[in-house]
């Protein structure tokens, strides 16, 4: 089992003939996951490299039957690429682009439909190790296994992986749910399919200063809505607070948002926070055990 | 992107939004030519982005083009929070019976506008929001119903707001949304949103923080760009597209730190701060970076004269480490900054290739994170 | 038995310091409706004709408990007061108001949320005689049975219940949908209620020409999700084509939306339509028998 | 409120959506100046809002100022359809390779705008969607969520817009349905929307038709009213915000009617008709009426010299009896319509006390509708 993607994942490529989207194109479908064609507006009816483009999304699904879409368009476009897709018949939506205006997301995840899952965007995307790679992770340093990860970051969950793996803890589903303010797929709704996944075990959760979105998967396992042991990380203790400008932050978010305050959140409800990515196989280790 | 007081005034001005009538000046000569023409009891005020300005004595009082003079001389080029005043805001003084809070900013967690409101404004709306939380009305507006005037209504009713600039606030909520949506921006703040003694609303301050990556719809708002007092390091950064962040920190034993990914950079520093150091200069090379940008950075990072010893940390996804290898290997050739003050940490896409690169320059690159922070720390430490 | 409202229905008047609003307040409270205050922003606290006036409709609810208003307020501010109820707590909202901007009430119908049900604009409002009138009409005319009546028109609707009531056929729910081209209400939407309402045995459908309302529910009883006898006056037979302008219209609708095609989609499913409201009760009482 | 092809473009070009340089003219000397300014192939077009002008002779060519002359008097004071053409569009005549259709108007069923599209447009796109329903593209837009992008290019897909226009196609479609926001419209439409020999889309001609309700956010529109070609009674109806429609018929034999309430008037006229006559003006004082607003629908109405026999049908809910009975009385006695070609049906709230003033002014108010229709239509056939 896994979470979101498996070996069945059909998967169009949004942006497939520009550079990135080509070149993760062939990166994933050399790793296994079923590429069923891309999307290039104008293009529809090319070939390139094997891959069938379309002019539409909704012209790929009907063609292809695909249900997940990775989308490498430019950032100006990637919002209408998010919406154009959940509008076609896609499911689950992996936007890997990075720097969308914040206003557009604000946009398009406010009407995106019931049922249409996002990832990211900015993010890395997700890998079920072994089955299927929708993102632009180096599939090399990912193991099947029976445990869960969850990061707001890029790199620095390929750091925490490559740990896991060279311990010998591999992993169910990786999930880079991606750093923007705004953002489709949080910690809480990946909490709640990796409850429901028979094969995960334990979780690993990677977060970040910023946003309150590391307590609120705290309150989550506090709540017993999650309940499979969790080892956590959270990057940016060192970063200094950012420059603040007005008191609406600090309204919103409180106390809330610092490394302090996410730490003493997840410590609160029973999860070990590890000082360095270096801990984690450890701790992972004696929560299965 | 955050914009100083006259800037967020003329973009409030521009939506609509009352703002008291003043001009900016950036020389004594400047401001006389203003309270000249207009000859009456005005405010000075520091155009910087720190706050407690007041309190530093960046805001200071006139009323002829003669009682001008020294203010502003007072003012223009004093730092503030380590922040130059490089321009002075001369507004009309307002007979003040009231302050509100007004301000909408991104609520990452419902994903939405979160509109903000108190009859308590000013200085202490922060110590406000934490002793008296009953004060604040909030509303988080879905951003495809927009807002409507009876959100307007219904958080004045919540937060207390005088019934007799009720109709007032309502607009002035729903200028300030729009005007949030057309600039793309992170945060609209108006504190204090003064009540006038003839009973009139009006913006006294003006905060306006820009989301950098909605610029591209908005040209027209780079040429306010060289008003802001960043570093040097970092405007030079931004020109060429590098993510690039300047910190505080005091500057002895420091640790430049490069990688590839912002979270990736973010735990580098903890490593090193784990390894008691501390890093004072940031950079993300970003996924798929070239050699030249590889070059660009270490230029940047080592241009910093806090900075003595360099941590580049890599580990290759889409980013090669051939690439990263050559980039640095060029940096190193054209530069001043010498190998022994290097620690390189080289993992994943192309990592054979990339140390072969670097073997043959003489560098030998570490095995781990936490490794590499050990050991540029003790370099640090050496001076 | 009846829909929508019953003598249980405690109901806030939008608009109640405004002529109509307080006129028609004091006609329904005669009629027995419970009127559990209004809503008059700037006015809350005061109270006029024994009814407490409400700054906000959310302050109105948390205070009162109604779940039904009434908005009474001018054009241009209806829409935003549709809005305020929902938010506010409202689950059933009629609105009075005629002359709302069609594009108002685009995007306020757009936005309404998941089980609020909106009644209107630019109609008479609902009565459930002898227990709850929400409206404007003259409660007088109605009388407790068992036929259901759902309408377009207003003051056509009176004339067809006072015909039905001298013909001693009481009505269980009259529902005037409002004759404005964007309503919350359509046949269809009362079609199903009416379906599920025990009371109801036969149902009066007095539609108008325009639209495919009509058609609609002729489609849903050819479907047999609506069982019960029905009965239909299309009005405005006589009436001349508009000075027709462009051919979106046609090419949206084809050939629906005149009287003719609506009295033969009725016709056609086995819907008796009246010649003349004259004609009504004679049908009722047949499709009774 | 539709509005003529040159306003409609005015609107266009505002938006941004290309139309061809040309301008309006009202005299035959406006025409003669417009083309010594720019003397070039044009085409001359009668400003009405029926369709099939082509076909009447309201459309001709000219070069120059000397042979515009012709064209423009010939159609300036052209009726077409009953339609008197009081203004001509000169313009630029275009090379056109393809007339493509483009439309948004409101769709009832789903309380959406939908955007329609088709590569077959020109005159016969109405056939061509009651033929080929295939060619023609449409889309539901959730207002809530807006126009995007791919919404245009799906549409271009489905109806196969020609892929060399397909992004200025996503564009104009884009601007149409700001547009049609901005102003309000139930039908914004370019028929043809022409892709010329260079390859560039025009809207070749524009039909617009604001929502009446609407206007109150656009006042500046009113202007426009007075080249809309109504009936002089209907200008002093909507002067009077009297809702009243003056009906084309035979005129002879004809009724006039008036009620409370569009529906009842409506059920009226097919009482009417039931009784073998003709409404032909239809007047609806809506709810609650004062005297005045009846005295001024009895002297619209009988001002029509058509109308043989006047039906007041009320069936009062908040309209009360009394009221409407002294209107009436009022309009009798201030005018020349004489009491025998008068029907009164009159039932509802205070019916008791209007018929009581009725018959204190020797007016005996019918019981039923279709007794009032009969007896009106009888007193119209004696003429």
């Amino acid at each position: 089992m896994s979470i979101y993607i498996d070996r069945a994942s059909r998967v169009i490529v949004q942006g497939i003939t520009g550079r990135e989207g080509l070149a993760n194109a062939q990166r994933m479908r050399a790793y296994g996951t079923a590429i069923a064609g891309g999307v290039t507006p104008g293009k529809g009816g090319q070939t390139v490299d094997g891959f069938a483009v379309f002019d539409t999304v909704a012209d790929a699904v009907s063609k292809t039957g695909a249900t997940v879409s990775i989308i490498f368009v430019p950032p100006p476009f990637a919002a209408d690429a998010i919406l154009e897709a959940a509008d076609g018949g896609i499911r689950l939506i992996v936007c890997i682009t990075e720097g969308i205006p914040v206003h557009d997301m604000l946009k398009a995840v406010a009407v995106l439909p019931d049922g249409v899952r996002l990832i990211g965007p900015n993010c890395p995307g997700l890998i079920t190790p072994g089955q299927s790679l929708v993102g632009i992770m180096p599939g090399h340093v990912f193991a099947p296994g029976n445990v869960g990860l969850v990061s707001r970051s890029g790199t620095l969950t390929y750091e925490i992986v490559d740990q896991l793996t060279r311990a010998g803890i591999g992993q169910s589903t990786c999930v880079g749910i991606g750093g923007d303010p705004i953002i489709g797929t949080v910690f809480t709704d990946c909490l709640r399919e990796f409850e429901r996944d028979e094969q995960t075990k334990a979780l690993v959760l990677v977060g970040e200063i910023g946003g309150t979105d590391e307590e609120d998967a705290a309150a989550m396992i506090e709540s017993r809505e999650f309940t499979k042991p969790v080892v956590a990380f959270i990057g940016g203790r060192s970063a200094p607070e950012g420059k603040r400008m007005g008191h609406a932050g600090a309204i919103v978010s409180g106390t809330r948002g610092t490394a302090q305050a996410k730490v003493e959140a997840l410590q609160r409800v029973g999860v070990p926070v590890a000082d360095s990515p270096a801990h984690i196989p450890e701790l992972v280790r004696r929560a299965l055990a | 992107m955050r914009l100083l007081e006259y800037q967020g005034k003329e973009l409030f001005a521009k939506a609509g939004i009352p703002v008291p009538r003043g001009r900016v000046a950036a020389t004594v000569d400047e401001a006389v030519e203003i309270m000249r023409e207009h000859p009456r009891p005005s405010v000075v005020k520091a155009q910087v982005l720190v706050g407690g300005r007041g309190k530093a004595g960046g805001v200071k009082f006139c009323s002829t083009p003669e009682d001008v003079v020294e203010p502003a001389r007072a003012i223009l080029g004093m730092t503030i929070k380590g922040e130059v005043a490089r321009r002075i805001l001369i507004e009309e003084r307002m007979d003040i019976r009231q302050e509100l809070y007004l301000s909408i900013t991104v609520d990452r967690a419902s994903k939405r506008p979160i509109i903000i409101a108190s009859a308590m404004g000013g200085m202490d709306v922060e110590e406000v929001a934490a002793t008296h939380p009953e004060a604040i009305a909030t509303f988080r507006v879905n951003p495809a119903a927009g807002y409507w005037p009876y959100i307007g209504r219904r958080i004045a009713k919540q937060a207390a707001i005088p019934g007799s600039v009720m109709g007032q606030f309502v607009d002035i909520a729903g200028k300030l949304y729009a005007l949030f949506f057309e600039v793309g921006a992170m945060l609209v703040e108006i504190n204090p949103l003064a009540v006038t003694r003839d009973g009139a609303l009006v913006a006294s301050d003006a905060k306006v923080d820009l989301d950098d990556n909605g610029l591209i719809r908005h040209p027209e708002f780079e040429s306010w760009r060289t008003d802001l007092p960043d570093h040097p390091l970092e405007q030079r950064a931004r020109s060429i597209n590098l993510n690039y962040a300047y910190l505080s920190g005091r500057g002895d034993e420091s640790v430049g730190v490069i990688g590839n990914g912002a979270g990736l950079v973010m735990g580098t520093m903890d490593a090193v701060r784990a390894a008691g150091g501390e890093a004072t200069d940031f950079c993300d090379i970003g996924g798929g970076a070239k050699a030249e940008v590889v070059r660009n950075a270490v230029d940047i990072v080592t241009a910093d004269p806090r900075v003595k010893a360099l941590f580049i940390n890599i580990f290759g996804g889409i980013t090669r480490g051939d690439e990263v290898a050559r980039g640095l290997v060029a940096a190193l050739d054209g530069g001043t900054w010498r190998k022994d003050k290097l620690v390189v940490r080289l993992t994943g896409t192309n990592e054979r290739e990339g140390r072969a690169v670097l073997e043959a320059a003489g560098i030998t690159a570490v095995e781990t994170m936490s490794e590499g922070a050990a050991r540029a720390v003790a370099i640090a430490k050496q001076g």
